[in-house]
């Protein structure tokens, strides 16, 4: 899937009035099975820019093209997957990943079967039965993507998916996610605060400035080949450009 | 009337129905009370009361007895647009009243029935049949259907003593007596219906679509009712006229159908209630059609513009006078005796009723202020 | 330790009773153990011809689950649109507010106006008793609602009434269980007060109320200790359900 | 909008109740709102004899205010003592589950032997009413208390006595206090039933029934207004100590 | 103070009757007036051991003794820090200051002089009407600093103190606490997960092994000079020395 976002801006208006403005002037063309991070600080309009997306909410000015049709309301074409964990903790696992099928008319057998395969390839087979709160906050959000895949949408978009989860299961998702997106080859927008993270999953980077969140710089990560060793020159190289980026955005 | 210098107090406590006086008598709250029938007997039988006087012996001489009581009461509306259907209710009470004159102790025996399933009362120790109470009870009553001259007089008396207590301020306020009689009662069903018994042969009323309420107390009082329900068999038999219970097995039936000839005409719902002013509430809300109901009700309910008639009597007396164990008082003349040292002695003594301007309270009231005691409502 | 220490006191309080009704000697301020377990043991002997204790539970069981059953039909429904639509809620509440603190008991004199004697008046009455708690806790529980799982759903395609059924009803049903446990437990008080109304023939409100006119204290509280467990039977029931069905609960992040 | 919308509903039944009054007209069904409403207006004049809706109100307010202390006097000490202690809370739990789901109403007969007629009886059965939210929101709130708190206390140098009363008592302060305002609803609707016991002469539940026995519908619904209005006017006074005083409720971290 | 821990082991014995050994066979002694960090995975008994010292559990073997008298329950000589925020919400930053002077029944003009003083130590003396809710986190560890240090006692344990704070204010929080320390020369003991934090902070740090806690090893700081650079080449050394220690712990 490709995306194109033209002028993009979004303003928000508080209860007491007041116009918050989230994201700003946001040009960006996402392409065809591409893997896309969204880094910048805190407050910025990640958030926003991906629930725009998803149509969850709707831009104050500017436009979104979705394989060159404007974008209008949530569609099943494009998945997200939150930050918090948002399983339907009264489903079991089998259930909630087939939820989108369900709900889609599919009968059981069939939704089933596509819900098997997602498990299995988001390594879950035997969890099947389980109910969310018996698992574990990785195997929670591995769940989450399974879902948002068994609809098969053509885009993925991930609002910091591991933020809560600690190092050493973030970096076996990391590897899982990577895997995943070979396997599948979706569009994937990715927000995560993690300079580290972007830079071992993106094929670009958007840096995005302090809010309102405007494009400050577009970091391609394409020549550190696949599967990176975050030792490597070019890595340390990007990550640092990065993070130079990150500080020097900040005011202080 | 002529009320002497009052030389004491007595209060009264209102109870709402006869539901507390055991409890409020044996926990020494009240120093006796005035009830209807079994409730009277209830406390001999359990040790906790004396009967003083029944109804009729109450002072003035002769003034009570045969003093009315429960009469059987219609919704006009009701009446004039099934005018055969009331009838043949009257006539089904005046053959169950003549049963129970005839066969008293079977009528005491079905009254326990209905009232209490036969079963025993527990006090204590003690252990009674309720048969033994009713049985007990019953010669106490009298029971008569005939709307005569003289108990129509009887029942003026009672407009007397609610214009007096107050609590008559509607149509009946300023009435002379003929235009009194006029507004209480009409005796065309009674008349008609002995007419029918007479010739032997009772009218078939047209069908009733919808269920016709009637409401009565828990009282040998409208025993003529238990009665006709319970030896519906005789009285289809014999008359051709019953009131069969749906559930034949019930204790105390709720749904019974009329029949006439063999017919069913109508069914009926009973409604008991813990007092007549309940009753009479649920007339006026055209919940019941008609009414077993004690007479100040009725006429309070009449004089609040209730469309409402008394038709026939149900019985004469019947209400008893109780005082606690502990008392000296065996008849009317050393309570009143009582009553004065107890209320010399700044302790009045507390009778309950069953409620303000029931039969009870105004026999009472006119009772101990014609014995020269002065009466005054207990505020809880 | 926490079972034997909790069936001390009641023992205790058996005892202290025993020997209080045998000092007392009364049975109309306490009757003696010895008249009314008897009752309690034989719930199947007639009482006073109105039945017996068990029939009489039944039939009041019966009026409960109707009230209750239309309580639930109503409030659910109406509990969902009003969590979910901020019209809806703001056109109802303030008539929920005013109807709310009107205890059921007072509208027995209209319930009779308007649904005549009888099982009808006793449903209405039982039904303002539940209603409110489960409505209350419905709106609550839909308000409750993770955001996060509506807009799943919504992007994986649920229309509005799927967001309904599959996400909204589910998500919030552990607080709409709480809202009917304590709307049962209402309503089996009411019942109480709905068989003292005028016309009532059975139920284990009448048999005690009816009990009371003869001075048997002993049915009475037989009839008390009746509407005590069965009144605890019902909240285990409820609460069991809970735990197996909603262990989901607190635990959901 | 929220305000306009709240009070078109009940505008819309008043002049539904005003046309289906005169359409029906039967005052014992549905007496007309010019008949309810100068009873309301001029809430000074004597009703039936019985006295005033005010004066009514106030003898109402003041036994609930009676049974409604008695219960808070032994309900929170109890309750502290059974959340504190796992002993007394084994000990009085079961004996608590037990008498909790009997009707306050059922106690009526017992409270009369007991208590005698009068305003005690009363008191009792307000206070049952009351007695068991209060208890176990008591008991709720400090179970609830943050161990963070008592054993920050504790290393401070506080001994129990000073735990209870500076840390565990004002820390289950808003808890407690829900449980005042779910009582003090119940004790209002325990009182409209307690005043329908014998011997009782004032009070609106009294006022409610004795014009119920002479067919005075509009009195009765004007009365059923009156308890209604009062028990918001509680509830909103309960609420709005409650966000003034508990502010730091739910932001404790 | 000084404290002394002979040969302390706990074990719990869970609801269901299993053992779990939380610490085994400490040895320790803290000096008079020192900073000592603990260091340890998580659940290697780091806050059961403090809640040892403050007399809130109790060991299952071994002693503790405190200038040489063995230790008897909570004890105002030794004041306790938590992780979480435990200030009591209800009462103003004022009177949480002031509440062990008040359980010790000095006047009301007397403890919020006192109290005042330690607001005034922490930085906080215009809150001092404000409830806690309107503080933010790292205002609110401040105030329990000062809470504790109100009583005067003789040494301060602090569980993770500053765990929940942002990277930013945790930063200022512990050059503030070094300030606080100078001035007040407490005993300190200190747990914490960061490594950084503690080797900024401690005179001695205290590494512990995996559950359940024995002492790795102790590892003087004394040589690096307060106020400590971060980027100072025994600063790092130190740094990278714990880090070995505590990865070469875990058994991955
Ligand atoms: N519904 C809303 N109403 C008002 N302001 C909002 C709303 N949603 C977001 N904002 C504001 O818009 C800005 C951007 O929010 P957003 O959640 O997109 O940031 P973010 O980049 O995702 O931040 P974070 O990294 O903390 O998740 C913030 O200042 C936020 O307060
Ligand atoms: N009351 C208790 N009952 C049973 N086990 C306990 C109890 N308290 C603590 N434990 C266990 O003791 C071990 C040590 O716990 P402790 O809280 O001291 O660890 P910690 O080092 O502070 O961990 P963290 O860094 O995560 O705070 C853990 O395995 C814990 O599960
Ligand atoms: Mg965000
Ligand atoms: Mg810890």
């Amino acid at each position: 899937m490709k995306l194109a976002i033209r002028d993009l801006s979004k303003v928000f208006v508080t209860g007491t009035g007041e116009q918050v403005p989230a994201l700003d002037g946001i040009n960006l063309t996402v392409d065809d099975e591409e893997f896309l991070c969204i880094l910048g600080p805190s407050g910025c309009g990640k958030t926003t820019l991906l629930r725009i997306i998803a149509g969850l909410d709707t831009p104050t000015t500017g436009s979104i093209q979705v394989d060159g049709e404007a974008l209008s309301g949530p569609s099943r074409r494009i998945a997200m997957i939150f930050q918090e964990y948002s399983l339907f903790p009264w489903r079991t696992v089998l259930d909630n990943v087939s939820f989108g099928l369900e709900v889609q008319g599919r009968d059981r057998e069939e939704r089933f079967a596509v819900a098997r395969k997602y498990l299995d390839l988001v390594g879950l087979a035997s969890f099947e039965r389980n109910l969310p709160y018996e698992l574990s906050g990785g195997m929670r959000q591995r769940v989450a993507v399974a879902r948002a895949l068994a609809t098969e949408p053509a885009a993925l978009l991930m609002d910091e998916p591991f933020g809560a989860l600690d190092a050493q299961t973030r970096n076996l998702m990391q590897t899982e996610l990577q895997e995943i997106w070979r396997k599948t080859r979706k569009t994937i927008l990715f927000v995560t605060h993690s300079v580290d993270e972007a830079v071992f999953l993106a094929d670009r980077i958007v840096v995005l400035t302090e809010r309102p969140g405007r494009i400050r710089e577009i970091v391609p990560v394409q020549k550190c080949p696949h599967p990176r060793d975050r030792t490597c020159a070019d890595f340390v190289e990007i990550r640092r450009h990065v993070l130079d980026l990150i500080s020097g955005g900040s005011s202080d | 009337t002529t009320t002497q210098q009052a030389t004491g107090d007595v209060g009264i406590l209102y109870t709402k129905g006869t539901g507390p006086m055991p409890t409020l008598l044996a926990t020494k709250q009240i120093d006796g009370y005035i009830a209807w029938q079994p409730f009277v007997e209830v406390a001999p039988v359990a040790g906790i009361g004396r009967v003083i006087t029944y109804s009729g012996n109450l002072p003035p001489d002769d003034r009570w007895k045969n003093h009315p009581c429960c009469v059987l009461t219609s919704r006009t509306d009701f009446m004039n647009s099934n005018p055969a259907f009331v009838d043949a209710m009257g006539a089904a009470t005046i053959l169950a009243t003549r049963y129970i004159n005839d066969h008293q102790s079977e009528a005491a025996d079905i009254t326990a029935e209905w009232l209490a399933g036969k079963g025993n009362f527990t006090y204590g120790n003690i252990t009674v049949s309720s048969v033994e109470i009713l049985e007990r009870s019953f010669p106490t009553v009298k029971f008569v259907n005939e709307p005569s001259e003289q108990w129509m007089g009887g029942q003026l008396e009672f407009v007397y003593a609610l214009r007096e207590l107050g609590t008559i301020t509607g149509t009946l306020k300023n009435t002379t007596d003929d235009q009194t009689k006029a507004l209480l009662f009409d005796t065309g069903p009674y008349d008609r219906a002995m007419a029918m018994i007479n010739a032997s042969s009772i009218a078939v009323p047209p069908a009733e679509a919808n269920p016709v309420g009637v409401g009565y107390l828990l009282s040998d009082h409208h025993a003529s009712l238990f009665v006709a329900v319970k030896k519906w068999q005789y009285f289809n038999d014999t008359y051709g006229i019953a009131l069969k219970p749906e559930d034949p097995t019930a204790t105390r039936p709720d749904l019974v159908d009329l029949l006439v000839k063999g017919q069913k005409v109508a069914t009926l719902k009973l409604i008991p209630a813990d007092a007549g002013p309940q009753l009479m509430q649920l007339a006026a809300t055209k919940t019941i059609q008609m009414a077993y109901v004690g007479n100040p009700p009725a006429i309070s309910a009449i004089d609040q513009g209730t469309p409402l008639k008394i038709l026939m009597a149900l019985n004469n007396e019947g209400s008893g006078v109780v005082v606690v164990t502990s008392s000296p008082a065996t008849d009317w003349d050393s309570f009143v005796q009582w009553a004065k040292e107890r209320s010399a002695a700044g302790k009045p003594i507390v009778m309950a009723a069953p409620g303000k301007g029931s039969i009870q309270d105004v026999m009472l009231r006119y009772a101990l202020e014609e014995s020269g005691l002065s009466v005054k409502e207990v505020q809880a | 330790m926490r079972r034997p220490l909790g069936i001390l006191l009641p023992i205790l309080i058996l005892i202290v009773w025993e020997i209080a009704a045998r000092f007392i000697n009364n049975q109309f301020i306490l009757p003696r153990l010895e008249t009314v377990l008897p009752v309690l043991l034989s719930p199947t002997i007639d009482i006073l011809g109105t039945g017996s204790l068990l029939h009489n539970a039944m039939v009041s069981l019966e009026r409960v689950g109707a009230g209750f059953l239309v309580a639930l039909a109503i409030a659910i429904p109406l509990g969902v649109g009003m969590g979910w639509s901020r019209r809806l809620d703001a056109l109802a509440d303030t008539t929920i507010q005013l109807l709310r603190p009107i205890p059921p008991l007072a509208w027995g004199p209209l319930a009779i106006a308007w649904f005549s004697v009888g099982i009808n008046s006793m449903i209405f009455i039982i039904f303002l008793g539940a209603f409110f708690p489960i409505l209350l806790n419905t709106i609550d529980g839909v308000r409750a609602i993770k955001k996060t799982w509506v807009e799943v759903a919504q992007t994986l395609g649920a229309s509005e009434r799927q967001v309904l059924a599959k996400v909204v009803l589910p998500g919030a049903a552990p607080t709409i269980w709480t809202g009917l446990r304590v709307g049962f437990g209402i309503a089996w008080m009411c019942v109480i007060a709905a068989e003292w109304l005028p016309g009532t023939t059975s139920g284990l409100g009448y048999l005690t109320l009816y009990a009371y006119n003869f001075g048997q204290m002993h049915y009475i509280i037989a009839g008390m200790i009746t509407i005590g467990i069965i009144g605890i039977a019902f909240d285990l029931l409820f609460r069991s359900v809970e735990d197996r069905w909603f262990c989901w609960r607190g635990l959901e992040r």
